[in-house]
């Protein structure tokens, strides 16, 4: 993996006077750079352990005095939106009833739009994945309006499929791109002497590249998850008052105001929220990292 | 033509089915919506679509109201510096995280966490951070420094730098991972014969090495140049646009006409430039990127 | 048993013609090598015939049946590619029973058919392996069982051996030669290494930018060379060419280039060759002798040797023209010494400068 | 009106959706969309669910955060052929369009039988008449540009009573300055800038003023000295505004007074429901000033519910049932009491509603001093485009000859 020369690679013998500054200098930047990306984070965290009392009194940085797990239980179970208090619970079930679906539905047609695209010839193909392309850089908000009404003719407007579709449709861009740059760094021969080897179209996509699309479906599971857990304003526009995600629940209890803001309950609130991606992220980060080594990002 | 396109198509017919979800989301998800939105722009459409044609009325008021046009200069301001940080900064962290550091992994996530946050918690957590009374600012204040001032949420001249910092926090991890998979893919011969050749290492990176992960680096600019068209939640959550139209961005504009303000008329108008601008910048780079050398005959 | 047939095939990529007009006929059990520089369109042509390019116009028979337009797999051929192609997620087991098992073959025949092809090959203790875990010549003679266990009529070869080291590769060539006479089935071989191609061909197709240059024996297409390209494009080391003009003196003919002249009169021109006709001439290096005293010996000064291990590889300049010319090692040939050579002129050829095309 | 309120942060993302099938099979279920999510707004709505479930009905509460959101959910539930049985808007022209579409029922049925046209204030009457048929049910009128003061911070500035001019507001402020307090508690948000700018116009130019250039859209009284007045007293206020208000909710703004650290602030009557919340007491701990001239207008706002386009019988009763219960005059007693605003009928009993409440109803009670509130005025856009004029007046440096030819132009054009 690591190339084995790099300037200030470890080297057996003892290191000069000028590389321990060096090795110190790539530590500090590091560090405090590190220290600026947890800032938030930890804020969100401390804040979220204090009682209301301490954190008027209190500085937004200090660790919580009387560590309290209240705010926690409170955004979890009974934070309100309206007349109901449920807290975060239902949204977060309807978050994961939206994004499993999404999820694997989006990146199934992701990986047989880019199979179809890199290996098999079909005219006009290109211009409709530079339409595609083009079309990922539209805001949202411009195709809402008339897919509402779309949506509304088909009777899917506010229903899971129809918030599903949603997501498949705003995640094709992306997905196509990563499999069609993926698979255009696999030998074409494989292609090739699968065909001879008598595999057809679906045989070739489900026996031999799909097996080999690992490393690129994990970058595009991080993505994807990211993107529709993190999503508000498709799941409010089409998820339906049944199927609200989580994100939409944040957004109506932090924006509930009754006199001071909880503080805390909005924290633990965003930080309950963002579980999902973060737990994702730390558990496959590396993956991540490798999947994008494997090619998924090559022109 | 007619009987070998029969043939030709005949032959790969389960990949022309196959493509017809994609064919059938771009004609009508995005071709159809986008034309839809061209047809409105020039009608007097205001809470409902109109069906009238007025011409280009609409893009004369839109060029001529100065909330629209200092949408746009914000933009060009963020894109600019958005951009040139996170990539600067992404690089940077790449090739130090690079250099066989201990607890590689640990600094990888941390710097690649925000990415997994949405836009509307960056925004908000950042705004509370920034708040001259709650933030920095309250902090270093209650250290003794009483004339400490990071006021840029609360002071026109500043609030797109807070805007672009929190921005910047949460994309150039990406970046950062783009740049260090590039980096694992370079070939350690390269390296070997630099230090052969006595090259110091700034020199390298500069003038070896980035032009060696232009893939990479066009991609990460990519998607980073895709939030930037689409910026809104972070604006809406961090500044609402304030103070006063210091932090509005085109995206937001058209939301606000398209729903606040009952004007789909003039937010049509709005996301026309903005889908022409789009289209003029990305295009030559989409193609030069993905489609020019794409000599792949199966 | 199968003959193959294409007819004024035209194959083009975009607008980029790759194959112009070709006409070619391999006959059954033939082993034609396709040979030529890359880029020349040969792998192209291959891919065309196994079904895996379209072509945009003329036709393609095997055995006389249309078969321009049929899918790959009904065309009864076994292709070996350049990077293997193995299926890298199974294992070799599955590599080679994949295209049976998609047929629907009874398991047991395809277990019998394997175990065949894996002795043959001597790959029999690799079957439970992965392909990462092979070396490069397992994981060719992977990618060769893997067409034989198809029980083709047909073999297309894209440059198999080309990743291989020198030593491998001189085995697997023997492998596949011995596989041929095995087999006596119909192969098109590609291949850029002329050392191949006259070694394992029936007949070799030199190809250049789409269009066959020759088609011809081994020995023909290396002694014959229908024009300048295929003349210095097989050989090693290459063929001399010497520019310069045709000159009648008396009833003999003679090649001149400045002060050089070589008395070409038993050469069997194709064409009337005239005196005065500008030509090429191309002359192989073993075709330059070392004088035994001759008559006909020309006297030329050394500037250069490179000892090839089994001869010496020498630079001389004859009367201003230098040629490159085989020596044995004991022939007293050093470098800025005067050296004396003969010249077998039937061996050599002339080519017109204009066309390039032999005369 | 509050909703606009209400737009903090991520709320004004857009287009709420929130379909649900709405339950035919059981009579008289009422699916109704609205904004009100904060404490006092939810006990509020709360009067209105209870009272309709009393009566026989189910009500089945749709809050989506945020005004526009909720309002855009409710016009895309319409447009999608979906709707709900009730949507709440503010008295205003959002909904007039679509009455034009004819996507909306009328309430005339209602109406007549309670004989709105006498019992509602003309403005009011007046905004939801549309064609000469009632489409929304009024159910409070909220006046947006009331003066809250902190008894304990004015005191300790030694001002010994509340202003009664613009003069001597201005001349508290300095002193509530001088005293450390900060004068003016504001939210930088674009329609708390606006708020206070209507404040300053209405208590400047007075009615007269206000209907001139925001309903006539007259050219003179764009240019006339006395808005170049309201201009550049609007301007003036900026220094009495402390440095961290940009971004500040309206109720962060009033939690300021209730902890006598500001001294006014200008805010509808809702910001009574904070006070009252804190334990706070009319006259003891804060006040409110109406105006600031005894002619001070009288600026109509409020809040409206519309019933979408059904041809579903059950829900036409259910409607008509919704319509019946929030003008129930004792149920609008208890609402308003809660939310802060006044009835909307002119023959309920004020005696149960707070002093700040009556002194509203009893200047109500001049319909020379009634104005409808500018968003009744003009169309959306047309308010958007002023209110972009005064945050950028009140954020950025700007000469009152460049503020006055923008206001024509968004007026005019």
């Amino acid at each position: 993996m690591m190339p084995q020369a790099k300037p200030a690679a470890a080297a057996k013998r003892p290191l000069t006077y000028q590389e321990v500054w060096g090795r110190a200098g790539i530590y500090a930047f590091l560090g405090v750079l590190a220290l600026f990306f947890l800032l938030p984070l930890y804020v969100m965290l401390v804040t979220s352990f204090k009682s209301m009392d301490e954190i008027r009194l209190g500085l937004i940085f200090s660790l919580p005095q009387q560590f309290t797990v209240d705010a926690w239980v409170k955004a979890w179970t009974s934070a309100c939106t309206g007349l109901e208090c449920t807290g975060l619970r239902v949204g977060f079930g309807n978050s994961v009833k939206i994004l499993l679906p999404s999820v694997v539905f989006s990146i199934l047609l992701g990986a047989l739009n880019g199979y179809a695209l890199s290996f098999w010839k079909v005219k006009g193909a290109n211009v409709l994945f530079a339409c595609l392309l083009l079309g990922s850089f539209i805001p949202y908000q411009v195709f809402i309006y008339p897919l509402v009404r779309v949506y509304a003719q088909t009777g899917i407007y506010g229903s899971l499929p129809g918030i599903v579709l949603t997501h498949v449709i705003f995640g094709m861009p992306v997905m196509t791109l990563l499999f069609r740059n993926y698979y255009s760094g696999l030998p074409v021969e494989l292609f090739k002497a699968a065909r001879i080897d008598g595999a057809g179209f679906w045989k070739i996509f489900i026996a031999i590249i799909l097996p080999m699309s690992v490393p690129i479906a994990i970058v595009a599971v991080i993505m994807q998850v990211t993107a529709i857990w993190n999503d508000f304003l498709l799941g409010l526009v089409f998820a339906g008052r049944e199927n609200l995600p989580m994100t939409v629940q944040l957004n109506n209890i932090v924006n509930t105001t009754t006199g001071e803001r909880a503080y805390n309950v909005n924290m633990a609130a965003t930080v309950l929220t963002s579980l999902v991606p973060l737990a994702v992220y730390l558990l496959s980060g590396r993956w991540f990292v490798r999947g994008i080594a494997s090619g998924a990002v090559k022109g | 033509m007619g009987a070998e396109f029969t043939r030709h198509v005949r032959r790969n017919l389960v990949a022309y089915i196959a493509l017809l979800p994609m064919a059938a989301v771009v004609i009508f998800a995005y071709l159809g919506t986008m034309a839809w939105s061209v047809r409105l722009s020039f009608s007097s459409s205001k809470l409902l679509p109109r069906n009238d044609f007025v011409g280009f009325a609409q893009y004369v008021t839109l060029f001529d109201t100065s909330r629209w046009l200092t949408s746009l200069g914000n933009l060009a301001v963020i894109a600019f510096f958005f951009l040139l940080i996170c990539f600067v900064l992404g690089c940077l962290l790449a090739i130090f995280i690079d250099q066989n550091v201990r607890a590689e992994s640990l600094f990888r996530t941390v710097f690649l966490y925000p990415y997994a946050m949405s836009f509307v918690v960056a925004g908000l957590i950042w705004q509370w951070i920034l708040n001259p009374d709650l933030g920095i600012q309250a902090t270093m204040r209650g250290f003794g420094f009483s004339g400490f001032v990071l006021d840029w949420v609360v002071n026109p001249r500043m609030v797109l730098y807070a805007v672009i910092l929190a921005t910047v926090w949460h994309g150039s991890g990406l970046v950062m991972a783009l740049i260090l998979a590039g980096l694992r893919g370079i070939d350690g011969e390269i390296w070997r014969a630099t230090r052969i050749d006595g090259i110091p290492a700034w020199r390298v990176y500069l003038s070896i090495v980035l032009p060696m992960l232009r893939p990479m680096i066009i991609t990460s600019l990519v998607l980073l140049s895709i939030s930037i068209v689409k910026m809104y939640d972070v604006v809406v959550a961090m500044t609402n646009g304030g103070p006063g139209t210091a932090s509005e961005v085109p995206a937001k504009f058209i939301m606000d006409n398209l729903f606040e303000r009952a004007n789909i008329g003039l937010a049509t108008a709005a996301s026309t430039v903005m889908l022409i601008t789009v289209l003029l910048v990305m295009a030559p780079v989409i193609y030069s990127q993905y489609f020019r050398k794409s000599g792949r005959a199966a | 048993m199968s003959s193959v047939s294409l007819e004024n095939l035209d194959i083009s990529y975009g607008n980029v013609p790759i194959v112009k007009k070709l006409d070619l006929t391999i006959r059954d059990g033939e082993f034609l090598v396709l040979l030529g520089p890359s880029g020349c369109g040969k792998s192209t042509l291959l891919s065309a015939i196994g079904g895996l390019t379209d072509v945009s116009g003329g036709r393609i028979l095997f055995n006389d049946k249309d078969v321009t337009w049929t899918d790959p797999k009904d065309r009864g051929i076994g292709m070996v590619f350049q990077s293997y192609a193995l299926y890298p997620t199974m294992s070799v087991e599955r590599n080679l029973s994949f295209g049976l098992r998609i047929a629907g073959i009874d398991r047991a025949i395809i277990e019998r058919k394997v175990k065949w092809a894996a002795e043959l090959l001597q790959i029999a203790h690799l079957l439970d392996r992965k392909p990462s875990a092979l070396s490069g010549g397992q994981r060719q003679r992977v990618a060769i069982g893997r067409a034989l266990v198809r029980d083709a009529d047909i073999f297309l070869f894209d440059e198999p051996l080309s990743n291989l080291d020198a030593k491998l590769r001189a085995e697997l060539r023997l492998e596949i030669k011995k596989l041929h006479k095995t087999l006596k089935s119909t192969m098109i071989y590609v291949t850029h290494d002329q050392i191949e191609a006259l070694t394992l061909a029936d007949r070799i197709a030199v190809m250049k930018d789409g269009i066959i240059q020759q088609l011809d024996t081994p020995l023909n297409v290396y002694n014959k060379p229908a024009n300048e390209f295929v003349g210095s494009f097989l050989g090693s080391p290459a063929m001399n060419k010497v520019e310069g003009q045709l000159a009648a003196d008396g009833d003999r003919l003679f090649f001149a280039a400045g002060d050089f002249r070589l008395d070409v009169s038993r050469y069997l021109f194709a064409q009337t060759a005239e005196s005065g006709r500008k030509v090429v001439l191309g002359l192989r290096p073993e075709h330059i002798l070392p004088a035994s005293g001759s008559a006909a010996a020309i006297e030329g000064k050394v500037s250069l040797v490179e000892p090839m291990g089994s001869s010496i590889l020498a630079w001389s300049v004859f009367d201003g023209v230098s040629l490159s010319h085989l020596v044995g090692q004991d022939d007293g040939c050093e470098a800025d010494r005067a050296f004396a050579v003969t010249i077998d002129v039937q061996k050599a050829s002339f080519f017109d400068v204009e066309t390039g095309w032999r005369l | 009106m509050i909703a606009m309120k209400q737009m903090v942060a991520v709320s004004a993302i857009a287009l709420a959706a929130a379909t649900g099938i709405a339950r035919a099979e059981e009579p008289l279920n009422a699916e109704v969309i609205h904004w009100w999510t904060s404490g006092g707004e939810s006990a509020a709505i709360a009067v209105f669910a209870d009272a309709f479930n009393a009566a026989g009905g189910k009500w089945v509460d749709n809050a989506v955060a945020g005004g526009s959101a909720a309002r855009s959910a409710a016009i895309n539930r319409i447009i999608g052929g979906d709707p709900s049985t009730a949507a709440l808007f503010n008295t205003s022209r959002q909904y007039h369009e679509i009455i034009g579409e004819g996507l909306l029922n009328d309430i005339d049925a209602v109406a007549s039988k309670n004989d709105w046209d006498k019992v509602l204030p003309a403005p009011i009457a007046n905004a939801v008449k549309v064609d000469g048929k009632y489409y929304a049910a009024p159910v409070n009128i909220h006046m947006p540009l009331w003066i809250w003061y902190s008894v304990a911070a004015l005191d300790k500035a030694g001002i010994d009573k509340p202003p009664e001019t613009m003069e001597q507001f201005l001349a508290d402020l300095d002193k509530l300055k001088a005293a450390g307090i900060i004068p003016l508690a504001l939210g930088g948000q674009r329609w708390q800038e606006n708020s206070l700018f209507s404040a300053v116009l209405t208590n400047v130019g007075g009615a007269k003023l206000w209907t001139s250039v925001y309903g006539d859209k007259d050219e003179a009284a764009i240019r006339s000295p006395e808005f170049r007045k309201v201009i550049e007293t609007f301007v003036s206020l900026k220094p009495y505004v402390d440095q961290a208000s940009q971004g500040r909710n309206w109720n962060d703004a009033t939690a300021l007074l209730i902890k006598d650290e500001a001294g006014f602030q200008v805010m509808g009557d809702w910001a009574k429901g904070e006070f009252k919340q804190a334990n706070k007491e009319i006259g003891k701990d804060y006040g409110c000033i109406p105006g600031l001239r005894p002619d001070a207008p009288y600026v109509l706002g409020g809040d409206v519910f519309v019933f979408p386009k059904t041809d579903d019988a059950e829900q036409v009763k259910a409607q008509h049932l919704l319509v019946e219960i929030m003008t129930d005059p004792d149920v609008q007693v208890k609402f308003n009491n809660l939310k802060g605003s006044i009835p909307i009928r002119s023959d309920v009993d004020v005696s149960s509603l707070d002093a700040c409440a009556q002194l509203g109803m009893k200047i109500m009670s001049d319909p020379a001093r009634q104005v409808p509130d500018a968003s009744q005025m003009m169309e959306e856009f047309v308010y958007g485009s002023v209110q972009d004029i005064v945050t950028e007046l009140w954020n950025t440096p700007m000469t009152v000859d460049q503020a006055i030819d923008r206001f024509e132009k968004a007026l005019k054009g």
